[in-house]
C-alpha cells in the first residue's frame, strides 16, 4: 500500500461546475488508486473534522476532487482559491479492484466522482451517470468511458428518470456503483438476478479516516466493519442492508 | 539533551504525551503514519470481558469545536486483546496502557485481572463513559466507585488508574479521595461530557441512545480546571485529558499540576497532533530552561 | 400571520428569544443597534443589594468556540436599577427579567422584594454564579438552594425563574425538582460552566479569581442534554441558555422541551444575533408549517 | 453619534507594510471620527470575538485600519485578499475631541494606527512615531503631519530610542497619545509637568464593543468606566495608572 501522509497542497482551480458542484484540484503528485479518497480541510480547529472525499482523477502533477457543496466544511472548500492551501490525508481505503472485463461504472449524484479516475484507469469501461437536476462533467466522462449512459429528473442531455432504470447488469462481468443508498438499494436485486458481482461504495461519518476510531462502522455478513480501513468498497451480498 | 521523560508513580514515560482511549485503537492505525513508540504511552481502546458490539450508527456527530461519539465500547474482548493485539504493540515497542470498563463491579475486577498476568504496562478504569444505555454514569455514585477500585486493585499488579467523569460527583473531590484511597496509582481527567444533539429535520435525536460523549477543544478549560482542583486535592498524580490540542494546551495542563495529557480528539484534526506536542514541548523545555517537569509542574498553583 | 409567541407559566412572551443575563446589560446599548422590544424577553445584568465593582480585570479570555468571564456581578446594586435603569427599559416596550444574585440567603430575599413591587415581568434567580470569590457554587447544595427559592418565593409577586448550574447538583434533577417544590415558575438552564485558563509565558491562572465561567457554541452539546432531561423531570417550563447561536440551535432546544432559549455570547459573535434568531424561527415555521411551539416541544423525547 | 451598524465590506488590498504590520482597505462610506474604532471580523464562530481595530483612514469610498498580526484573529485578518469579505461594527468608542491650536499625536508600535486620520482630520499637527524596529508608512504620515518625528530602537530614519524621550510637552496645547502601557506611562508626568493635557487611547479586550458586557473595564477616578464605551481615549489624569 502507498504509505498514508498528510500534506499541505497549493489549490489550483476550485472551478463551480454545477450549482453546489465543485471540482477541486491541488497541485502534487499524490498516490491513489481508483476508489480510494482523501480527508480534506482547509480550516483550523472548528470544524474539528476533515471531510472525506474520493479521488476524481490524478496525474503526475495533479489530484482533483468533485464534491458537492452542503455543510460547513464543504463550504469552506467552496471558498478556496487558486494559491489557497489544502490539506490532504491519505490515500485511504481499499479501492475498487479491476475484476473481469466488461465493467459498468455507475453513479449518482456527488457518486460520481469516483468514477472518472476509475474509469481512466480501468479502461473500455461502460459508465452510468445519475444526476438529480441538470447534467454536467459530461464532455469530461466521454473521455474516458467506452459509452456513457446518463439520465436526470428532467431528461435534459439524457434519459429522464433514475439511473438505476437505465441501468441493466446483463452482459457486464462486474459492476461498480457509488451513490445514494436507495440507487445502490435499487441496483442490488437487478444485479443479483442477473448474477453480476456489485460493488458499492458507502458513505459513513469518519473522524481518525484510517480504522482507529471505531466511528464508521457498517454491518456486514462478516460482522462490524471500518467504511474507511475495510472499504469504503463492500461488496454488495456481504453488506446487511436492512439498517 | 532535553530531558522529557515523566515518573508516574512506578511508570517512567520518555515524555508525557499519551494517545487517549476509544482514538487511536490498538496503536497499529497510527503507526501506518509515524513510530508511535515515540509517544510517552498508548491508551488502548476500552476492553470488557467480552467481546462487544458498540453501538448503532450514528456513532458521530460534530459541533462547535467538539465531537459527540457514541461508540458504545466496541471491542474485541480482553482475552482477544490480549492474545492477538497486545503482542503487535510490544513488539513495536509501545507504552501500553490497558483502558477497562466493567458492566458490574465484578467484571472490572475479571477484566482487569486478565490484564495483570499481561505485559501492559498499567491499566486504567474507566468509570465514567456516557455511551453505555441505561447506565449512568458510575462516576456519580462514590460508593460504586470505591468497590470498583477495591476490586480492581485487588486484582491488579500494575499501576492502577481511573478516570473519572467531568461531571456531577464523578469530578468532585470527594469522590477522588475516595479512589486515592482505595490504592489507585494516578486519576484522568476527565472523560468525555455527557451531551447531545438534535436533528431538527427528523425531529429527534442524533443518537439512539440519546445521550453521547463531548471531546475536544470545545471543553478544555473546563477539563483544565478540573486538573487544577484534583492535583491540589490529591498525593497521587493527575493526568490530563480533554481537548488538548497543541503543546501550549499540554503545557497549561503541566502547570495545572498534570503528570502527563492524554491526546483523544486532536489526533482526528491532525494524524501528527501526537508526535507535534511531544516536539512542541521539547522546544519550550528548551527555550525555557527547564531541566524537568517538576521545574513547573503546578507552578500556576496560588 | 406566523405566531411565535410563548406562554411561560403567568408571562407571555411574543417570541421566545430572550437576551441572556450579563450579555445585555440593561437593553440600551443594543437598543442603538436595533429595536430590543422585538425580542421576547430581556434578563438584566445580575442585581445585588448593593453597588458591586465585580472583578480585577482580566475579565475576558478567548477559547475554542468559546469565551471565559470573571465579570463577577458588577452592577448598579438594585435600589439604582429600579430608579434608574427600569424605567427606561419599561419605556422601549422591553419585556424586563430582572435577574438576581444575594451574597447570604437573606439578601436574595431583599433584592427579590425589592423588585417586586415595580414593573419588572419576571425574576430570574442566579444560583449558579462561578465567578463569586471563595463562594462555593451554591447550586451544589441542595438544602441552601431550597431555602433560597424560599425565600425569593416568599418575597415575589412575579413569576420566578431559577437559573441553574450546568455541574454538579446544580444541575441533577434532585435539585431541580426541589427548585419546583418551593415553587418557582421556571428553571433557566444552565448558567456558565467554571472553568480556568494559564497564561502559560506568566506561568499563573489568567484570572485573579483562577475560575471563570465558559459560556458559548463551545458547551451547547452539554446544555442541550440538561435542558431535555429537565424537561422530562419538571412540570415547570424549562428554558434554554448555553452556546444558543443561531435559529437552529434554538429549533434543537425547543425539540428537547424548552419553552424559550436565552442568548449570550452569541451577541458578541454577531450584535444582531437574537433579531436573526426570531427571523430564522418566523420562517421555520412557515416553512413547516408549525402552528404554535406546543406543536413540536419536546418533541425529541422519546 | 453616527448610527452604529454591522456591515460586510469587501477588501480591497491588504498589504504588509512592516514585518507582521498590514494595511487593510475595505471599500465603503463608512462614519468614523478620529480615533474611534470597528470591531473586526473575517471568519465564522471561533475565535468567538471581533477584534477591536481602530480607523487608520477613511474616505467616502473607503476605510482601513493598519494592524499588527499578533494571535489567531490578526493571523486571520492577514489572510485575507482583495476580493474577500470583512465584516465590520461600528463605529465604536469616543473617539479624539480636537482641543487647542498646537496639538502633538504620539503614538508607539500598533499605536501609531489612529493617528493618521486624526492628524489628516485635525490639521497641521505635530506626529511623534514610536517604532521597535525599522519605521514604515513614513510618506504616508508626512502627508498629513506638520512635522513628523520618530524614533526607533535603531534610529533608522530617525533617532534612536523611546519616542517618549523625543516627545517634548512644551508649547503644546494638548497631547494624544496611543501605545503601549509603559509608553503612555512615560508620556504622562512630562505632560503634567509641563501642564499639557494628555489624552490617552487604552486597550481592553472586549467581547460586545458597545458597552453591555462590562469586559472591559478600566478603573478611573470617577469610578469603573467601559473602554469601548466611555473610552477608548480617557484624560490620562482621570485613569488610574497603579494597576
Ligand atoms: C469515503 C467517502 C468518500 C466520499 N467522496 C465524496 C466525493 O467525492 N464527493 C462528494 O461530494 N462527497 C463525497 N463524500 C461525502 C462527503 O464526505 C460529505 O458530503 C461531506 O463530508 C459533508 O461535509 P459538509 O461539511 O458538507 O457537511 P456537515 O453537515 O458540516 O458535516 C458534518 C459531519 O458529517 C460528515 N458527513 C456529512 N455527510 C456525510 C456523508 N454523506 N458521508 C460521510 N460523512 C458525512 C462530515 O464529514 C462531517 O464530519 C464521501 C464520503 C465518504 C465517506
Ligand atoms: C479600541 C482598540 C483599538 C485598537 N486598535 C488597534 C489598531 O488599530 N491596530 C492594532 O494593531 N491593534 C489595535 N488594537 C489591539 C488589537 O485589538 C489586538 O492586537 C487584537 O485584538 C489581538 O487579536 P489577536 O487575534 O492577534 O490576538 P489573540 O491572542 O487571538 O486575542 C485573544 C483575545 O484577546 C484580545 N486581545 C489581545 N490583545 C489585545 C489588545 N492589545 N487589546 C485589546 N484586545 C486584545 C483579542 O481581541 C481577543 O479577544 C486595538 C485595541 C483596542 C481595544
Ligand atoms: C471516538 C472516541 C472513543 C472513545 N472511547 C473511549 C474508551 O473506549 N474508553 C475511555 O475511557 N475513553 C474513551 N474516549 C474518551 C477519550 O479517551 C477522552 O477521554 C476524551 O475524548 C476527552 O479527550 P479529547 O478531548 O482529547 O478527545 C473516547 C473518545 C472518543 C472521541
Ligand atoms: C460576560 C458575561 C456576563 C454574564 N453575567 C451574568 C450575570 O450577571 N448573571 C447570570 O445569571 N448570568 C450571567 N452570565 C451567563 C449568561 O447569562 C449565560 O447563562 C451563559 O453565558 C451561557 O449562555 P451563552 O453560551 O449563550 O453565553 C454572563 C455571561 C457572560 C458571557
Ligand atoms: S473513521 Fe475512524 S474508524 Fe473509520
Ligand atoms: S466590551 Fe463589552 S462593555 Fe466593553
Amino acid at each position: 500500500m502507498d504509505k498514508i501522509d498528510v500534506r499541505t497542497a497549493p489549490v489550483i482551480a476550485n472551478d463551480q461546475v454545477a450549482p453546489d458542484m465543485f471540482l477541486l484540484r491541488v497541485q502534487g503528485a499524490f498516490p491513489a488508486k481508483p476508489g480510494q479518497f482523501y480527508m480534506l480541510r482547509a480550516w483550523g480547529i472548528n470544524p474539528p473534522l476533515s471531510r472525506p472525499m474520493s479521488v476524481f482523477d490524478r496525474t503526475d502533477k495533479l489530484l482533483s476532487f468533485l464534491y458537492a457543496m452542503q455543510g460547513q466544511g464543504t463550504q469552506l472548500l467552496a471558498r478556496l482559491l487558486p494559491g489557497d492551501k489544502l490539506v490532504l490525508f491519505g490515500p485511504l481505503g481499499n479501492g475498487w479492484n479491476q475484476q473481469g472485463d466488461q465493467i459498468a461504472l455507475v453513479g449518482g449524484g456527488s457518486g460520481i466522482a469516483p468514477l472518472f479516475y476509475t474509469a481512466k484507469v480501468f479502461g473500455k469501461v461502460d459508465v452510468y451517470l445519475g444526476f438529480h437536476a441538470k447534467p454536467f462533467l459530461l464532455r469530461t466522462f466521454e473521455q474516458v468511458a467506452k459509452q456513457l449512459y446518463v439520465s436526470s429528473e428532467s431528461g435534459e442531455n439524457g434519459q429522464k428518470g433514475l439511473i438505476s432504470n437505465v441501468f441493466q447488469p446483463h452482459g457486464y462481468d462486474t459492476c461498480y456503483a457509488c451513490g445514494p443508498y436507495a440507487m445502490l438499494e435499487a441496483l442490488r436485486h437487478p444485479c443479483q438476478n442477473a448474477g453480476v458481482p456489485l460493488f458499492v461504495s458507502l458513505e459513513e461519518r469518519m473522524a481518525c479516516g484510517i480504522g482507529a476510531c471505531l466511528g464508521c462502522m457498517v454491518r456486514t455478513t462478516q460482522g462490524l466493519r471500518r467504511v474507511c480501513q475495510d472499504g469504503p468498497v463492500f461488496r454488495a451480498k456481504d453488506v446487511i442492508w436492512d439498517d | 539533551m532535553i530531558n522529557l521523560s515523566v515518573q508516574i508513580g512506578n511508570l517512567a514515560l520518555r515524555n508525557p504525551v499519551i494517545a487517549a482511549s476509544g482514538t487511536f485503537g490498538f496503536g497499529q492505525e497510527y503507526s501506518q503514519l509515524y513510530d508511535t513508540s515515540r509517544l510517552g504511552a498508548i491508551c488502548t481502546k476500552g476492553l470488557t470481558l467480552h467481546p462487544q458490539q458498540g453501538n448503532p450508527g450514528p456513532r458521530l456527530w460534530e459541533t462547535p469545536c467538539g465531537l459527540l461519539n457514541s461508540i458504545g465500547l466496541q471491542n474485541p474482548g480482553v482475552t482477544s486483546f490480549v492474545e492477538e493485539d497486545l503482542p503487535k504493540m510490544k513488539e513495536m515497542g509501545l507504552v501500553v496502557i490497558a483502558n477497562v470498563w466493567g458492566n458490574t463491579v465484578k467484571e472490572y475486577g475479571q477484566v482487569v485481572r486478565k490484564l495483570s498476568n499481561t505485559s501492559v504496562d498499567a491499566i486504567e478504569i474507566n468509570i465514567s463513559c456516557p455511551n453505555i444505555p441505561g447506565q449512568p454514569i458510575t462516576g456519580e455514585q462514590i460508593a460504586r466507585t470505591a468497590r470498583v477500585v477495591r476490586e480492581a486493585r485487588k486484582a491488579c499488579k500494575k499501576p492502577l488508574w481511573v478516570k473519572l467523569s467531568p461531571t456531577g460527583e464523578g469530578s468532585s473531590l470527594q469522590l477522588a479521595r475516595a479512589i486515592q484511597a482505595e490504592g489507585a496509582n494516578a486519576v484522568c481527567a476527565a472523560n468525555t461530557f455527557r451531551a447531545m444533539a438534535i436533528d431538527i429535520t427528523e425531529r429527534k435525536p442524533v443518537f439512539r441512545n440519546i445521550f453521547a460523549g463531548l471531546s475536544g477543544p470545545a471543553i478544555k478549560p473546563i477539563t483544565l480546571g478540573i486538573v487544577y482542583e484534583l492535583s491540589l486535592a490529591l498525593e497521587i498524580p493527575v493526568i490530563g485529558v480533554g481537548g488538548i490540542t497543541n503543546w501550549q494546551d499540554a503545557v497549561e495542563f503541566i502547570m495545572a499540576g498534570a503528570y502527563a495529557v492524554q491526546i483523544g480528539t486532536a489526533n482526528f484534526i491532525d494524524p501528527f497532533c501526537g508526535i507535534k506536542i511531544t516536539e512542541g514541548l521539547t522546544t519550550f523545555m528548551e527555550n525555557e530552561s527547564i531541566k524537568s517537569w517538576e521545574d513547573i509542574r503546578g507552578c500556576a498553583h496560588q
